[in-house]
């Protein structure tokens, strides 16, 4: 009986599993790919190179993709469809690169400073996303989406104009200081970035399990009108949280600024998807915090690995995207139903 | 600046802009009608750009281009009622799934078939052609806009007022707003919202489909990666800020489309290219801040 | 038509809705179908609609026996209904709603309303049943929407008209025009079947009384061979509960005190409303759902800014206060929606147990929880308050609504402030938890709070209160004391300024 | 084959007709090296960290870079791989160790010849030019083109725009919306230097019937009719060279090549090939003639450009 129970639970996920495989193959097949090496270059890619080279540009990736989608996590699980992370990512970084590239002081300091500028600056851009949907009546998720744009603009125009490196050639930055640059894992060219990524996410754990401004930031996710009743103050809940996911956002951006790129490109952090990343890395595993460091290093994975692939086998890497969107529909079309609610919207679920 | 908004060609590329925006305006429309929350907007576009272009290359034809659009357009609606209403899957949840999916299978594709990466160019891609209307050209400033446009801008004309009476007088416009209002009581008469809702978003498809080849066998004769660049966000806010309801939805669809195409204008004025480039998502926040408040004010006067 | 139910047994997953029933529908006949909530009354007749799959059983019409795909089989087959819950479009014309899934079409698909406008003319003569319909729906009332319904039926030429809980929001003058209308259909030679709560109607019109409990048939009969005892016997098992012990007591000083309180509402205001409530006494709103309950409750709970007037909390004006400052100024609310309202259905039983608590130092430490001590008090509760439920980790999803209700209740109360508001507490839930959520709330009136209880089941306000404020369209329309309160004189208040239709209907539910 | 060169591209190939050409170069160098090859395609900064990494350590002898989007990822990586031999295309770096190689190109010159044929032919006596992006780098090409223009007609005005939006390298969208808004403004001859929009503007030259000028490639067949002249970059035989010097061992291999190396050209002064490149200019002996007598001048250094990327 109990094993007939389990049975039960577990072939749905089989078969999802089954469909996404069977999607895969049929893409390596429609490019006429040798499977062997695709499979084996996706596993170098994802994995292995001397060194463990590949292993450590998945973790640098996983580095700002976990970020962002703890950060992401953060507002869903409040019942705040923020979607505006990418701007709030840009914010940070630009923060981040003007503070280091224009505050004189010791590297530390400067370092310290240019984190905090980041996530402040971070904050205020999800902040004003609030602010639009509370006094506003702007929906936060048309809202903050529509914020992206302008702020990507800005720290374009930022880097083209009046802080460029004109000698570079490049819609770029100066270099942030030297001093400043995160310093490599021994023998690695991975970042200590991860580090920061990790504390976010052990700050995000810590509050949404045992914080009683989780629990409450919870609650009001699950019911807006019951946290209302209960006599929560609904709006700086939905301030707050905004505000904190907005920091860890930033600070995503300051940790791509001194420990990949050294400086602000424009586009760096737009073009790789890093914030819509996570919020599928979020959404793959339903909100569920302890889980999300782990499918934010999935995606990683998923992304490096197809860049393998392509070397291996002459299969685009544009397949990783396909790959993630797929996984997305099915799995996700099983955990998480705990959104549109929150608009209102959708047609009625069970 | 006066000079700009009375200058010819000017009035004639607002309909190229204007064109993507309200036919998946519409067609988002259509779903919102019907209570399906569709915010996949911008990747049924970027399909439908991709397919005309693969229809039109291989056809020579843009009609089979924008055929193909069509076609692929519905495809992704089916994608999006399986998830949605048969697997159930969050609509917002799968909107994020599908526009991702349109941004990957487009460049995915475009290497596996024609190996390039980026942009595809050919000679064999026919595109539609400006369609001229001896009378109303000379119409002052009117008259370069409503005439030489693609056959695409004229259909998206025609399905505003479509549209409306379908949705008002027609049996199945009629389901699609019942099963955006109450589908219970639809259920209780014997007709499966879904199905209905299945509709509405496989004619979605259609519609931003054609919008998506107007993109890229209208405008030009190419297909560039992430071709869509945001338009169908700005058509989902079209549609959110109406309810859906066509006149004012092509009212707002002109607005935003008339400002992405002053946004290229002006720069010829000395304005840096980035805060033109920010000006499209400026009037949307614009125009949305301003009518949601309004909105709200009204509302406050009621209950809930 | 001739029907008849042989077997019928409808499951959803665990639960028997539906046990085992057999039942016989007669043509000019009108059957009245009984029971408590939660017994079955309309799970069956949804079955008998097509609206839910029969685990077990079968229907026959006229001889045959048939099976249903969609409700449009059983309407096709003639089969008419108007559900518990109306099932219309607001946003639409009377004429869309009614044609709506009946369309009749012309070319392309076009619908041809001039043809259905015809029909309904012709049916407007013969039954008297008549709305303009040309209206837009969101602004008819209650009784009109009725009529609707009653049309959507007639339009599609039913010849077994299923009325589930039709009463229950109309007033008596609506409820008599209704009941007028069945009879010129009894006339007709059609089959109704009448789903009720109310003895008083079974009586008045009923040919047949069917009674259910627990989704069995406990009794079918012809009304001249039964009694209103008898039924409500049947109804409830065995013996009725005794009617409620109120030791006599004087009121203490004055705990809230609404002056002039008038609340913004689509339409017409709400208010002015003036009263007192003084500690140790329940007091009571009735009136028919709509009539302004919803909105005061919402003014004086803090969940909505009222226009203008006065409220004070033990003296202390709170109209300007947010829900958080008023609770703990002493305000419980247990609210009428607990699935929306009362409950994070998502969350577990210990988080919904300590939310809204304001003795924060009890169950946090510094900006941390104490989970345990959560889950401790989540316990107190299900034990107290006698909730059937898994324990204080399950999802409070996983309780049925009379538990659901429970919790709310008992998380509420426990917090013994003076001040309790409790809107249609025992809504949708079976009588062993009716009874035991009056005890609850007598006992707190007894212990010296003041309890506000709004509820739209007349009995229930006769029951528990000492004082009874009816509401309608909006206003206070009179005070009956609870001694010599009768359904008679409340319901007369109920209905006052008749003339009228009362406003817009159903805006509090909305909210 | 006993070689490994790896080609890294800055952005995505696709129409970008500079891109194709590093391509034909790495492959021609393959043939002459006998060498395996093998492209990574970059679409973000961050790719293109990842493939020069990745081009390392699939054990490449030499890798070559297009465009100047390398210059830190080389500065960051270089010293890490000492056995690895780096090629910049189109750029260079500063104190760069020894296995960092370039070869670069004095684009400013061929533009400026673009803008003298422009003065010469304008009616309206406006010209234009789309650059994809307000970068130093690209003002090459806008402002040796416009110095051009002034030098035979000062009083002409040159309408500079850039495509800008998302990927402004491979937009013809907005390339297009340019290019007419200009030709709106009057200009009858415009200059289009932003590799994949430039069949954008194409598009709009066929539509509106102006005249256009490109860049890097004979683009006369894409627009027949349309196309007055071409520069042309020799980014394959650049290639070619800077490797086989690479090959011999030689150190911090650096070229710098103009219209005098042979590095830059026009399709004006090739006249073998100018009857049958479809470019208009075939039917402007005048100012073919002119072009060839600038030219000269430059190459004997009788007129001396300063580079736009540095000015300002
Ligand atoms: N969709 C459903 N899923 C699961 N259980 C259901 C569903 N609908 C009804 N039930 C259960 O079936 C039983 C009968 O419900 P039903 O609505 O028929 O009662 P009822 O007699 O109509 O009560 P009321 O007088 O409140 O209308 C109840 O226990 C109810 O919880
Ligand atoms: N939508 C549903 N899906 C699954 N089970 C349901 C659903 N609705 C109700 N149930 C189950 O049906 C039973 C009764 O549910 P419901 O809330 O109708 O009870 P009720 O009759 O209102 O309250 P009670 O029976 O406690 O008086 C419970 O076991 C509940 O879990
Ligand atoms: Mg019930
Ligand atoms: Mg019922």
């Amino acid at each position: 009986m109990a094993a007939h129970g389990t049975m039960r639970a577990v072939l749905p996920w089989v078969i999802t599993l089954l469909w996404i495989a069977a999607i895969i193959l049929a893409l390596l097949l429609f490019v006429g790919a040798p499977l062997g090496e695709a499979l084996s270059g996706f596993w170098q890619g994802a994995f292995g190179g001397r060194r463990h080279a590949y292993l450590m540009a998945t973790l640098s990736r996983t580095a700002l993709i976990t970020g962002m989608a703890i950060s992401v996590m953060l507002s869903f699980r409040a019942g705040l469809f923020n979607i505006g992370g990418e701007g709030q990512l840009v914010a940070g970084g630009l923060a981040a690169a003007l503070t280091a590239i224009l505050l004189p002081g010791p590297p530390l300091l400067v370092l310290v400073a240019a984190i905090l500028a980041a996530m402040l600056a971070g904050a205020l851009w999800a902040l004003l996303a609030g602010v639009l949907q509370l006094y506003m009546g702007v929906p936060l998720l048309v809202g903050s989406l529509l914020l992206n744009y302008p702020v990507r603009y800005l720290a374009s125009y930022a880097v083209a104009h009046p802080f460029r490196d004109v000698p570079s050639g490049m819609v770029q930055s100066h270099l942030v200081p030297q001093e400043t640059w995160l310093a490599y894992f021994p023998g690695t060219r991975l970042d200590i970035g991860i580090l920061f990524t990790l504390a976010a996410t052990a700050f995000a754990l810590v509050y949404s399990y045992w914080t009683v401004h989780g629990y409450h930031t919870r609650l009001n996710g699950l019911s807006a009108d019951f946290a209302r009743t209960v006599g929560l103050p609904v709006r700086r809940l939905t301030l707050q949280t905004l505000a904190i996911s907005g920091a860890i956002a930033g600070l995503v951006g300051a940790i791509a600024v001194f420990g990949i790129h050294h400086r602000y490109i424009d586009g760096m952090l737009v073009q790789p998807l890093y914030a819509w990343t996570g919020i599928i890395a979020v959404l793959l595993v339903g909100m569920v915090p302890w889980a999300v460091p782990l499918s934010g290093f999935f995606f990683a994975a998923v992304q490096t690995g197809a860049a393998g692939m392509e070397r291996a086998a002459g299969v685009p890497k544009e397949i990783a995207l396909v790959i993630q969107a797929v996984i997305i529909l099915f799995v996700a079309s099983r955990v998480s139903g705990a959104l549109s609610s929150k608009e209102g919207r959708g047609d009625g679920h069970a | 600046m006066l000079d700009l908004l009375l200058d010819p060609s000017f009035a004639a590329s607002i309909p190229r802009f204007v064109t993507p925006i309200l036919l998946a305006a519409l067609g988002g429309a259509l779903c919102e009608r019907a209570g399906v929350f569709n915010i996949a907007l911008e990747g049924f576009l970027l399909t439908g750009a991709f397919a005309a272009v693969l229809g039109a290359y291989y056809s020579g034809t843009p009609y089979l281009g924008a055929a193909a659009a069509m076609a692929a357009g519905m495809a992704m609606g089916l994608v999006f009622a399986e998830f949605n209403l048969r697997r159930d899957g969050d609509a917002i949840v799968v909107s994020i799934a599908i526009n991702l999916l349109a941004a990957g299978l487009t460049t995915f594709l475009l290497r596996a078939i024609f190996n390039v990466t980026g942009a595809f160019s050919d000679p064999a891609i026919v595109g539609f052609g400006a369609i001229r209307l001896p009378l109303i050209e000379d119409i002052p400033v009117l008259g370069p806009m409503l005439s030489g446009q693609s056959i695409l801008f004229y259909a998206a004309l025609a399905s505003v007022p479509v549209l409306h009476v379908f949705l008002a007088r027609h049996r199945l416009g009629l389901r699609i707003r019942a099963a955006g209002e109450n589908a219970e009581a639809l259920r209780a008469g014997g007709v499966s919202p879904r199905r209905v809702q299945l509709l509405a978003l496989v004619g979605c498809g259609a519609l931003c489909g054609l919008g998506g080849a107007q993109l890229s066998i209208a405008n030009v004769n190419l297909f560039v990666e992430n071709m869509s660049a945001g338009r169908g966000w700005i058509a989902v806010v079209a549609v959110l800020l109406t309810r859906g309801r066509p006149w004012p939805l092509f009212c707002i669809a002109l607005l935003f489309g008339a400002v992405d195409s002053l946004s290229f204008r002006v720069q010829g004025m000395g304005l840096a290219q980035q805060f033109t480039d920010m000006m499209p998502y400026l009037a949307t926040l614009t125009v949305l801040i301003v009518l949601s408040w309004w909105r709200a004010r009204r509302a406050r006067g009621d209950v809930s | 038509m001739r029907i008849a139910l042989n077997g019928v047994t409808v499951r959803f997953g665990l639960v028997t809705a539906v046990d085992g029933v057999s039942l016989g529908i007669e043509p000019g006949e009108i059957h009245a179908l009984v029971g408590e909530n939660g017994a079955g009354k309309s799970t069956l007749m949804n079955m008998l609609f097509g609206l839910v799959k029969p685990a077990d059983g079968t229907i026959v019409i006229d001889g045959v026996e048939r099976r249903w795909a969609s409700p449009q089989d059983a309407i096709r087959a003639g089969l008419g209904m108007v559900h518990q819950h109306f099932m219309l479009q607001d946003s639409m014309s009377v004429l869309e709603n009614i044609v709506l899934c009946a369309e009749p079409v012309g070319r392309f698909g076009f619908v041809d309303f001039a043809r259905a406008r015809a029909r309904l003319d012709a049916i407007a003569e013969s039954h008297g049943v008549s709305v303009d319909l040309d209206g837009q729906l969101g602004r008819l009332s209650v009784g009109e929407r009725q009529a609707v319904e009653i049309l959507k039926v007639l339009y599609r030429e039913a010849d077994l008209l299923i009325l589930d809980e039709p009463t229950a929001v109309l007033t008596p003058q609506e409820k008599d025009r209704l009941f007028d209308t069945l009879r010129s259909f009894r006339a007709a030679g059609k089959a109704i079947v009448l789903i009720t709560h109310k003895l008083d109607e079974v009586m008045e019109i009923a040919d047949r009384v069917s009674v259910m409990r627990a989704g069995r048939l406990v009794a079918s009969a012809p009304l001249a061979e039964t009694s209103k005892e008898e039924i409500a016997r049947g109804i409830v098992g065995g013996v009725l509960p005794a009617p409620r012990a109120r030791r006599a007591q004087k009121p203490g000083e004055v705990v809230l005190s609404v002056d002039a309180l008038t609340v913004a509402r689509r339409g017409r205001d709400v208010g002015p409303v003036s009263f007192d409530l003084r500690a140790g006494e329940i007091v009571g709103i009735a009136g028919v759902s709509g009539n302004g309950q919803a909105e005061l409750v919402r003014a004086l709970t803090g969940l909505e800014r009222p226009r203008s007037g006065a409220v004070s909390l033990r003296g202390e004006r709170i109209e300007g206060r947010s829900v958080g400052e008023r609770r703990s100024l002493g305000l419980s609310y247990i609210p009428e929606d607990r699935q929306r309202m009362g409950l994070a259905l998502g969350a577990s039983v210990s988080d919904n147990a300590s939310a809204g608590r304001d003795d924060r130092r009890s169950f946090a430490a510094g900006p941390f929880l104490k989970l345990s001590a959560m889950a401790r008090f989540a316990r107190t509760l299900i034990e107290n308050y006698r909730i059937r439920v898994a324990g204080p980790r399950a999802r409070a999803a996983t309780m049925s609504g009379g538990n659901k209700q429970k919790l709310v209740v008992g998380r509420e109360l426990s917090r013994a402030t003076p001040l309790v508001i409790a809107e249609n507490p025992t809504w949708g839930v079976d009588i062993g938890a009716i009874d035991f959520i009056h005890g609850e709330l007598m006992r707190m009136r007894d212990a010296g709070h003041a309890i506000l209880l709004i509820s739209t089941e007349l009995d229930e306000v006769i029951a528990l209160s000492d004082r009874i404020l009816v509401m309608y369209d909006g206003v206070v329309s009179g005070e009956v004391a609870g001694g010599e309160a009768s359904r008679e004189r409340v319901g007369a208040l109920m209905t006052s300024r008749a003339a009228a239709p009362s406003g817009p209907e159903g805006m509090g539910e909305v909210a | 084959a006993d070689k490994f060169f790896v080609y890294v591209s800055p952005d995505p190939i696709g129409v970008n007709a500079f891109l194709k050409m590093g391509q034909t170069g790495i492959e021609a160098a393959g043939e002459k090296y006998g060498a395996d090859i093998e492209t990574y395609e970059s679409r973000t900064a961050a790719d293109r960290l990842e493939n020069v990494n990745a081009a390392v350590n699939e054990g490449a002898d030499i890798v070559v870079m297009l465009g100047f989007e390398f210059n830190d990822i080389v500065r960051q990586i270089a010293p890490t791989a000492p056995d690895t031999q780096f090629l910049i295309v189109d750029q260079c770096i500063d104190e760069r160790p020894e296995n960092v190689h370039c070869a670069v190109f004095r684009e400013y010159e061929a533009s400026y010849l673009m803008g003298v044929a422009a003065g010469m032919l304008t009616e309206t006596n406006k010209v234009g030019v789309v650059g994809a992006l307000d970068i130093p780098f690209l003002h090459r090409y806008t402002d040796g083109y416009a110095q051009g223009v002034k030098s035979v007609k000062p009083d002409a005005s040159v309408d500079i725009r850039w495509v800008g939006g998302e990927n402004p390298f491979a937009d013809p969208v907005r390339a297009k919306e340019q290019a007419v808004a200009m030709h709106a403004a009057g200009a009858d001859l415009i200059f289009t230097a932003n590799s994949g929009g430039d069949f954008g503007v194409f598009e709009a030259a066929k539509e509106k019937n102006f005249k256009v000028f490109s860049v890097d490639v004979n683009q006369c067949p894409n627009a027949p009719g349309h196309v007055v002249d071409v520069t042309l970059k020799q980014v394959d035989q650049a290639m070619l060279q800077a490797i086989g010097s690479i090959l011999e061992g030689e150190k911090n291999v650096t070229m710098a090549l103009g219209l005098k190396e042979g590095g830059m050209s026009a399709m004006a002064l090739e006249a073998d090939r100018i009857a049958d490149s479809g470019c208009l200019i075939a039917d402007h002996p005048d100012v073919a003639a002119k072009l060839r007598e600038v030219a000269g001048s430059i190459k004997d250094g009788s007129l001396k450009l300063e580079d736009p990327m540095f000015a300002k």
